[in-house]
């Protein structure tokens, strides 16, 4: 095992993947004990997306998200303590307990929600986006959606005044296939889309979604484009969901087939495949950061176990700010 | 009503079943009426209600659309027009602001702007409220806003029978009815007589009869309000509860009646306080029972915030049983 | 002057320009004689595209247009003196006085308004088109709306689903260039409409407005497809409103120069010179048919002027309908 | 206020013009305020507000955006936690209904599920109401539907002082505020101070004092409750005239204190009555001011109509001075 700058940041990423799945399953087990509530959407099968594109992105970028957002925030740098508290409804989550699985935000970390109206997040992440042109700030603005987003009026509102506007958003089109029960054929006339994206005048790709390394790559260099003021870019990131959509979804609509043929692709086994076939990971490696990742998400748990709640007498504080932003 | 003699035979069922029931015996016994709207077919209903109806009526009558509020609320309008009677479900109230401009600038105004020509036959059903840490983008309750707009038509079914037997009388309605069903009751069992009875859109329901006080609610506040009724029967404070089951048209009469027996009135509303629909009635009471009233009107309704995740949170937001009881010994003069 | 069936027709087309355009003239003068209130759109320069779409569209196909619609409504054959009497806020109205010039409805000609909210009508259309689909009735719903309109949610997500479930909706994109002030190059990032429209995979070409038989013949190809169960068709039509946009538009966004530019290309000049070359049309014939629509106009605003008022007391008629439709 | 000594000098302006001058004088203040609506550049405002403010602040901050409610209010939000300090003018309050997801889910929300990590200082510009035989689709009051929500504040200018006033303390505030323009006000004029005395967003304001009874009103019905209690007076009726100013967060204790004063009450509301505005208003003062009402509290609100088009429809649709003078004659008993 010879370690390099290359063979660091793979492992970086596979260290990634590892804890972010390792977090949903332990998300499985927690709703069924009733430690978390609400609606919970998982990101297994998703999850070279995050960690891929979250290690293209600068600090300063900022990041819009969904309600199937676990692996965003976590691989932004959101602690997996803060997340979990946060499910557990605590008040050292990331949002004090207030938002839940759908609503991780974190602004020192510029990740900006955690959005569960379908659509909802993208004219947000214009006007950041917007915001920063104005300021003349060579920021990006990436924005994650689901591909079901794609037939809402809100994305083509928000992809129309991006491209007039050459703001500096990344669309990132998490295209799993299916929106709750709806396949995508069911969803959108035009089901090519990077080819929908592209009629609005901005360049689009579609990429691997399964491959954290592809995903890295069209990612910088999407970011690159943006940041370099040319205007937004939309990358679609076709990929698979492994489980239901939700923790009350009972998964009539696909066939056990076609999640199995999905999950030869799992990057959690192809990815730390091909890192043995480069000489970069073996055996004991992948235990240690098995072993890294169960403990942290461990620690994790338990801190959130250990956390207090808000008191009631503050439920109404945040509805207003409290003083003037700077 | 109907004409049985014989004693009916009673099932045993949920809200949300009945509510699909309803939805099969309408398509069973009319070709013009369909169902559209997100997840309605393959995935069965977001919250499950329309499972089973793709099999038996096939997905030209039961429609998954695209998530596009707009249009597919906008396509219900536009097919009722066109002679069909569709039943469009949005997912829940929060997500039917995508297609607020289509409801209330399309549903409730074009008739009356054509001079009457033609009618909006429309139902639209959708899923409100809060109580299942869904957080603020999930949980709001905004049937009232509906049931400000004149041309539209606004139930809440709060009952099983009600599930069961309003969405005919919807249905027959030439005008768009909007049906809302609370989120903390597709899970509420109860029997239903066999056949189920017609149920007329006729007005409040008085739930529980009583001489001391009138409880007002609707939809998910119902079981609130008996609860409450129930306790304050213990300590000897009789309530009536008034279940309006419409919003709009709004049962005045009744309302007024039970005041004019009691005298005393809580409104429970699980919408924020200010501008709340508790105001309406609050205000028709105080208004038009001035000289009936022995004490203020009493609301018990959210807290205003966006509704918080923790359940602890969430529950401190939201009327409680415990709540109206407080608000309903001050009425009689027994609060703190 | 040698009639036949094409020169009969031709007349036609002449006629309907003539009397829109009488029309239009006429509302402006009782625009300032306060006979005519709140916003007023006039369809002048515009003329040929209702003229010559509705010859190509049959009786029981459906028409839902824009608040811009006065011509919509003539050329569809809601009488002028109906018309008028509307715009007057009488009981003769098309509607009772209750819509006004924006919101003409003549169901009896499947004309369903008149819709002042900007992309309002579209999801309205494809509603009527499902409902044919539904019954098997081989009819067309004809969608008039502005360029302006191909900017709003309300517009993609009635095209992705008009194509989606290829239902019989004839868009009808009437780009005058302008919505308000806002010139089209400053709304869409891709200013090419056929083209956007064509990414929702359905049949899209431009026509020219001004030239009204090219409106017939494209618009008559377009029904037939979408008569004939080929799903969708969206046809842009070129054109340009001579007039400011509403009587209270200062018109400062655009130069005299344009404007003189397109007035050269007047179908109300055109039309009769074309006419005139193919031996069609005498100077007689041509001041008879101003004459007849001299008089149709005048009559229309004696109509409107003797008309009545709706009592107040039915204020509140038809908020509900009175009885079940059948 | 000011502390000029000297009298001011005072300049004869419009409300539409007071309105220009405070975004002027904001634009040169602050770097990070922009403007942005459909049609406020190259046209100069669909209602002529934001005339030849192109000219002096050039198209990067005097944006003219595409038809798209949803995403150029979302972009305000954006923008706002981005650090600028937009200005989004939405034409009219009928169409605000296409962005009204991004305000209620987006812009009131966001900042309570974060724990209150970061604010939105944002405002919203809006015209509201009817009056101008513009029919149903463009002529609904609903700034009430935005004061129901918490996360928002809503403001309602009734004065050229307010037009000219709310705008430097509504974009210092850290909070979504909308301002309501009602379009009858445009072209009201009257007098200002040169320069114009600071507006503090501190509550309603008594326009008229009186003894006999209080009438509640803002935006556009102020200039009518003003005229029905200048007739008032020529029958010896003294009433005072509150100005909300804003209806979220409403003045209850300047309600309450004039009513406390006079005992009786007339809510003024250009929306529909069921669930008014004014029901809440009612609502309020019956139930806090129980024992101090001498009569029911009237409300003068539009009838139940989309309202009409032609002028006597819409004349008998919406509040008048007579109605209003009619509805305080009943709470003095000398109603008919
Ligand atoms: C506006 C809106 N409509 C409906 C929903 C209910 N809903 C939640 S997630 C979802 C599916 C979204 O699918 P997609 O965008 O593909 O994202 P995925 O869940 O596959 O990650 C739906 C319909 C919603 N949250 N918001
Ligand atoms: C949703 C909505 N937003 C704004 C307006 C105000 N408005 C009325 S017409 C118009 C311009 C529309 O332009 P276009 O669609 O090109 O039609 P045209 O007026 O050119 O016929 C605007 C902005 C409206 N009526 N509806
Ligand atoms: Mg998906
Ligand atoms: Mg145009």
């Amino acid at each position: 095992m010879s370690a390099s700058p290359q063979s660091e940041h793979a492992l970086g990423l596979l260290r990634q993947l590892l804890r972010i799945r390792r977090f949903e399953e332990a998300c499985v087990e927690l709703y069924s004990a009733t430690k978390i509530r609400g609606f919970l959407h998982l990101y297994i099968g998703q999850e070279a997306i995050a960690a891929g594109a979250m290690a293209a992105l600068e600090p300063d970028d900022a990041v819009v998200a969904t309600y199937r957002e676990h692996g965003h925030a976590l691989a932004r740098g959101v602690p997996a303590s803060a997340v979990m508290a946060e499910m557990f409804g605590r008040a050292e989550g990331c949002c004090r307990g207030r938002g839940g699985s759908m609503h991780l935000f974190d602004v020192s970390r510029r990740l900006y929600g955690g959005n569960a109206i379908v659509g909802g997040g993208l004219p947000i992440a214009v006007g950041l986006a917007l915001a920063d042109a104005l300021q003349h700030r060579p920021r990006v603005t990436a924005c994650f959606f689901g591909e079901g987003a794609v037939a809402e009026g809100e994305f083509h509102e928000s992809l129309n005044l991006a491209a007039l506007w050459r703001l500096p958003v990344l669309f990132l089109c998490e295209n799993n296939r299916y929106a709750m029960g709806t396949a995508l054929e069911r969803s959108e006339s035009e089901t090519d889309l990077a080819l929908k994206a592209a009629s609005y005048e901005l360049p689009a790709w579609p990429v691997d979604g399964m491959d954290v390394e592809a995903v890295e790559a069209t990612v910088r260099r999407a970011a690159a484009m943006v940041r370099g003021g040319e205007g937004p870019v939309f990358v679609e990131l076709r990929t698979y969901r492994f489980r239901a959509h939700s923790m009350y979804d009972p998964d009539l609509y696909r066939s056990k087939e076609e999640i199995a043929r999905w999950r030869e692709r799992d990057p959690l086994t192809t990815y730390p495949a091909l890192l043995r076939e480069r000489g970069w990971l073996g055996d004991d490696a992948l235990a240690a950061l098995k072993a890294e990742a169960d403990r942290e998400i461990a620690d994790a748990i338990a801190f959130a176990e250990a956390g207090t709640q808000e008191p009631v007498a503050d439920l109404e504080r945040f509805v207003y700010a409290e003083e003037l932003p700077s | 009503m109907s004409e049985t003699t014989a004693t009916p035979t009673r099932t045993t069922t949920t809200y949300r079943a009945a509510l699909r029931e309803a939805i099969r015996e309408a398509m069973r016994a009319d070709e013009r009426v369909f169902l559209m709207g997100e997840d309605v077919g393959r995935y069965g209903g977001s919250f499950g209600v329309s499972r089973d109806l793709l099999a038996e009526f096939g997905p030209e009558r039961i429609r998954d659309t695209p998530l596009s509020e707009s249009v597919f609320v906008g396509a219900g309008i536009g097919a009722a027009i066109g002679g069909m009677r569709p039943i469009v479900e949005v997912m829940t109230v929060n997500f039917s602001l995508l297609a607020l401009d289509q409801i209330v600038n399309g549903a409730a105004a074009l008739p009356h702007m054509s001079g009457g020509q033609f009618s909006i036959p429309l139902v639209i059903r959708m899923t409100t409220g809060a109580g299942r840490q869904l957080a603020a983008q999930h949980s709001h309750s905004l049937e009232h806003w509906y049931a400000h707009v004149p041309g539209l038509k606004v139930l809440t079914p709060a009952t099983i029978e009600d599930a069961r037997g309003m969405l005919a009388p919807a249905l027959a309605d030439p005008n768009p009815v909007l049906i809302f069903e609370h989120g903390s009751l597709y899970n509420a069992e109860g029997e239903l007589p066999d056949p189920p009875p017609a149920v007329p859109l006729d007005g409040a329901a008085v739930r529980r009869a009583g001489g001391d006080l009138t409880i007002v609610a609707w939809g998910g506040s119902l079981p609130k309000a008996l609860a409450a009724a129930h306790t304050l029967a213990g300590e000897e404070i009789d309530a009536e509860v008034l279940d309006l089951r419409a919003l709009r048209p709004l049962d005045t009469t009744a309302i007024l009646a039970s005041v004019a027996r009691t005298h005393r009135a809580v409104v429970v509303d699980e919408a924020w306080r200010t501008g709340s629909f508790a105001a309406e009635i609050s205000a028709r009471v105080a208004e038009d029972a001035f000289y009936e009233l022995d004490a203020p009107v009493e609301r018990v309704c959210s807290r205003e915030v966006p509704i918080p995740y923790a359940k602890h949170l969430e529950d401190a937001a939201l009327p409680s049983a415990e709540r109206i009881v407080a608000a309903a010994r001050r009425t009689v003069g027994r609060g703190g």
